[in-house]
């Protein structure tokens, strides 16, 4: 069976990634399993200095997901570029560069950089980082400083960019709707929905960030909930993500109108997720009639309602 | 090289308050595992415990190809560990993390200082060390008596000094406190447990060679994720992944 | 132990009342236990007229949570107050009334109705529903509708009014500061965060409303990071809601910054969940240094951070 | 009065494809269980599987104070429940809803039709009927061969017509090509299965007297969430209950 897709920017073999943050620059899982049998990678955000991120604890467990705090950290664009694509390099694998910044200079600047490699298929513009010039507001939240970075980012980037919304907004359709006219060539989306653990003991927030970032399937469906609207509403594609744990995850979110998929926080539970979800995609998608990836697209948009039966 | 391998729990016995000794058989060879490496556990399914446990390496036995662990319950993923019985398979990550670097020690004389559930790895390492010939005096320190395990087992290798906060077993007091009363000879020292108790080791053996096993929450617990960094000490801005880099590190290497 | 709460209109013997929704009007769960023992009750949203609600099914499970449509299914506010309220009447405990509407008009016409009964002794205002007039946008969404409605509500109701706040913005704290300085007296939080469903099997969507409201543990550390992060920025009391299921859990919620609690999916799995909780909440507050609910308010704002200890 | 207890596995067997019957032990009495109504079983934890598993009660024996289920594995839910061995104690809520009410009918000649998962309340009705003295015929439809169950247990109560989709076991078609061909005399007709199967035997008996169970999704399961409507069939906008005042209902009562 055919899982290839294809994506402004990125011929897969598979709809299947690992996403951002949640896979470093490949080399540790690249221990674990050939990272040859991915459709593509996302690696770890970039910023256009090195940052160090936020103090630990970063990470709490809740039900049925994770919080984390991480705070971008990363060597720069310069460091990545020279020190960590070379090897990624090696793969016949699309790479997808995540680009973070805290200003629209720094997402340009950041995107202009990677400009100077061939490794990097597409840029995933993560726009959950709080604007500081506007006063910590993020650009994930507001329509307009979202065109503004995605226009922006748009006329220096030489490969498509996808933008990867944040689920912590009232109107997701309106953040795609401008994103989308500001150029963006896909969506990627959901990012982590903003959360908080207080540890009971030491009565103060685990994470030293206080909040972080809730992922894992407890999300699922806002992550589902949120394609299903947005496909709706825009004509670009769409990378689903959002708790995603087993194949027929996947075919939810294919169902709900995503073109490919990223997998987060079941990489911590399970290193050789990616590869066993793409073995048994195939089963899946055959078990629910359908023939390719391509053909279980936007597919839960169109059936009438079925009753429940006990037969 | 990390792998994952179902492991059958083979014995598990309670050695002390809430505290759970288990013997794990591999499927996969573990002659590499090392003292000071750790096993990074699935304690859950897809919707609870999400993030796997790490548990410090406490024995290997390379005949048997098993090795043991000892944890104390304290949350829900140690309290799920703990209805496990034998026969049951775990999911496991091993061996993650560096661990003590004694191959290439030269060292005579060891001490050993380890607090309440950061004393599992020293037993190992103990071991290893008293094979290499190394002298071993240990100082392990427990909140009480009835958390008191392991006692005679670290005295096959060497002296063992044990401390509670309370006085219930043992000396009364820190652990640095044998420190203080005791003249205890060695060139390398070797400590796992509680932060506090770290700081204060450090501390007072400034001037010694050493090296300290630390703990962080984990994400990954395979170097990927960044969860679990702690800065260098060398003023450069520098980090290390206590997973991947560690748990094991110089003392002074790493800011506590 | 003093598990008292005074909140205004509302003297709680204890912080522990079932949510709107999930208690009906109280006969049902009435047969189970004694509903003397609760702190209050919530009951069923109110509309002006009777309504039907959603198709079915109306439910989904999810990791750590369910998604409900059940659509403002009620007999109306007169038939609530003349069929529903005399049997509230002969319990020793003050009835929340959860009031619904799709206009600002809605909303004052269910309010005024309840001012005809003594048995309510609050007003909790669900600003979750959309408001038609407006196109269908959700008053909870904008802070101007919010406040507009909150205080026409105010000016016609003879109790004290708690605004129940929806998750699903880009800005919980404006919304809270808006609804205050229209005169709120309480907040309520939080509601469910909207998502959905796919059905592998029927390719469509599995609620009959295609989306409904995310509840339970999957969404308690948003609704967690929501109140500490509204309690920073208001004065008025909070009751405070989103998977809870345990006496630990209310108290993180006390210590976000909650003065009393409410329990919604819960009760599906165990009817008995409020007493059980009530019975254990005295031992759990005194194994965390507390002497009473009081003293808990609030408290995971202070203290420092302290470190992981493996002793 | 419906009470929450805890339940003992005290028979587990597996009668037909993913089809497994258990008997459940009770600790507070279950005398007044009737035919039709069902069990609201916790099947997971506070994470996993939130909400309970309705599920009908297919037989009571009072003596022993059991009940015997019979469910088909489907999902997580069904599938956490067929992993449960003799023993165990399961989370229950019973008896729930509204059983067949046939104390008071006048009945003499019964006909049960069931189809699927939805032939075990037919059991225990069809035992009831059957000691009231009331002639019982029954209709069974499953998919196929693999899928049947309980033949010989409804033969002991009367005459027995078991149908499969495929012909591969009793006759080929639906349970109302019986009711074509062969000439029942009844004068009360019981039915649960698939809503098709239920709007399919409630027209072709459209003049008949009789009584339906019908499923939905579940919240409470007690009657407080208004999860399980059904609208009247009497166009004054009512509605029903499912798990409340259901799932029984009479033929035409509620809209299928
Ligand atoms: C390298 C290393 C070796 C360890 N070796 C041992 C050992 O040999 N024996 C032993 O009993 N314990 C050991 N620990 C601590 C052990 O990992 C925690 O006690 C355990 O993870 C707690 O899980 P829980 O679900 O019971 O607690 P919860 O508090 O419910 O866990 C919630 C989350 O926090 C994490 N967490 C909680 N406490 C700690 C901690 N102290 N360190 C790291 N993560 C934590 C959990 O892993 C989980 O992700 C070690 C920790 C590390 C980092
Ligand atoms: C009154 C009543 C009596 C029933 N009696 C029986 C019986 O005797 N034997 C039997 O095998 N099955 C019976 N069912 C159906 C049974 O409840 C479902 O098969 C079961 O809930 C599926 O759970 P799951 O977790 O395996 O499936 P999943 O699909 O994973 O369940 C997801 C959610 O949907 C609900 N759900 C799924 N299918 C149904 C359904 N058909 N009806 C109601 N809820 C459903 C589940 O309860 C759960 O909340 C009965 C249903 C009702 C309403
Ligand atoms: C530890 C961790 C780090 C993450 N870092 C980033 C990041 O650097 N950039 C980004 O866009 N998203 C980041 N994310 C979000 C994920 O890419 C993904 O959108 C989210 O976790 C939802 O998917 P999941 O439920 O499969 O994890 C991170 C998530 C986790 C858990
Ligand atoms: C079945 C169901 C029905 C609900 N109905 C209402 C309602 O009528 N009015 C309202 O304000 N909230 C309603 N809610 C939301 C709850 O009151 C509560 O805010 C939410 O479920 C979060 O709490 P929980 O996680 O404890 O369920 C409903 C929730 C559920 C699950
Ligand atoms: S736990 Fe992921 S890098 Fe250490
Ligand atoms: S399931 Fe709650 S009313 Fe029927």
């Amino acid at each position: 069976m055919s899982l290839q897709i294809n994506l402004p920017g990125l011929a897969l073999k598979n709809p299947i990634m690992p996403a951002s943050g949640c896979f470093g620059f490949g080399r540790e899982y690249g221990e674990v399993f050939d990272l040859n049998q991915l459709g593509a990678i996302i690696i770890k955000a970039a910023t256009k200095e090195e940052r160090y991120g936020n103090q630990t604890p970063r990470v709490a467990e809740t039900s049925s997901g994770m919080l984390n705090a991480i705070g971008l950290q990363n060597p720069g664009v310069n460091n990545i570029i020279d020190n960590e694509l070379p090897f990624l390099a090696n793969y016949d694998v699309p790479i997808i560069a995540n680009v973070a910044g805290s200003s629209v200079e720094e997402y340009i600047e950041v995107t202009k950089a990677f400009t100077r490699t061939s490794t990097v298929k597409a840029i995933e513009l993560n726009i959950s980082c709080p604007n500081v010039k506007e006063g910590g507001i993020q650009f994930g939240t507001d329509p307009e400083l979202a065109a503004e970075v995605t226009r922006r980012v748009k006329e220096v980037s030489h490969v498509p960019v996808y933008v990867k919304l944040s689920p912590n907004v009232s109107n997701i359709g309106a953040m795609a709707k401008a994103v989308e006219s500001a150029g963006a060539d896909g969506l990627s989306m959901i990012n982590t929905l903003t959360g908080m653990q207080i540890n009971l003991s030491s009565k103060r927030p685990l994470l030293a960030n206080k909040t972080g970032g809730l992922s894992g399937p407890a999300i699922k469906p806002v992550a589902i909930r949120m394609i299903y609207e947005v496909k709706q509403q825009v004509s670009i594609p769409i990378i689903g993500m959002g708790g995603i744990m087993t194949a027929e995850d996947v075919l939810e979110f294919l169902l709900a109108g995503a073109n490919a998929v990223a997998i987060g926080t079941a990489n911590f539970n399970n290193p050789f997720i990616c590869p066993e979800i793409i073995g048994e995609l195939p089963g899946v998608l055959t078990k629910y009639g359908f023939d390719s990836v391509e053909d279980a697209i936007g597919k839960g948009h169109e059936h009438g309602y079925t009753y429940l039966s006990r037969t | 090289m990390i792998n994952k391998q179902m492991m059958t729990i083979v014995a598990k016995d309670d050695i002390a308050k809430d505290t759970i000794e288990m013997k794990l058989l591999g499927s996969v060879n573990l002659n590499s595992a090392e003292p000071g490496q750790f096993v990074h556990i699935n304690v859950g399914n897809s919707t609870s415990n999400m993030l796997r446990r790490p548990i410090s390496i406490a024995d290997v036995n390379k005949d048997q190809q098993t090795i043991t662990i000892i944890f104390k319950v304290i949350g829900s993923g140690t309290d799920q560990l703990r209805k496990c019985v034998i026969g049951d398979d775990l999911d496991v990550l091993v061996p993650c993390g560096k661990g003590y670097p004694i191959d290439n020690l030269p060292a005579t004389r060891a001490l050993l200082i380890g607090g309440g559930i950061g004393v599992p790895p020293l037993y190992y390492l103990a071991k290893q060390l008293h094979e290499k010939g190394v002298e071993v005096t240990s100082i392990l320190g427990f909140q009480t008596k009835d958390n008191v395990f392991y006692h005679s087992e670290f005295e096959e290798f060497g002296s063992c000094h044990i401390v509670t906060d309370d006085g219930s077993y043992g000396f009364k007091g820190y652990v640095t406190d044998v420190l203080d009363n005791e003249n205890i000879d060695f060139d390398y020292f070797f400590s796992c447990g509680p932060t506090g108790m770290l700081k204060a080791v450090s501390n007072k053996l400034e001037h010694k060679k050493g090296y300290i096993s630390i703990e962080q929450r984990m994400g990954c617990g395979i170097g990927a994720c960044y969860a679990c960094v702690v800065p260098t000490n060398d003023q450069s801005g520098g980090f290390k992944k206590i997973c991947k880099d560690g748990p094991v590190f110089r003392v002074n290497e790493v800011v506590l």
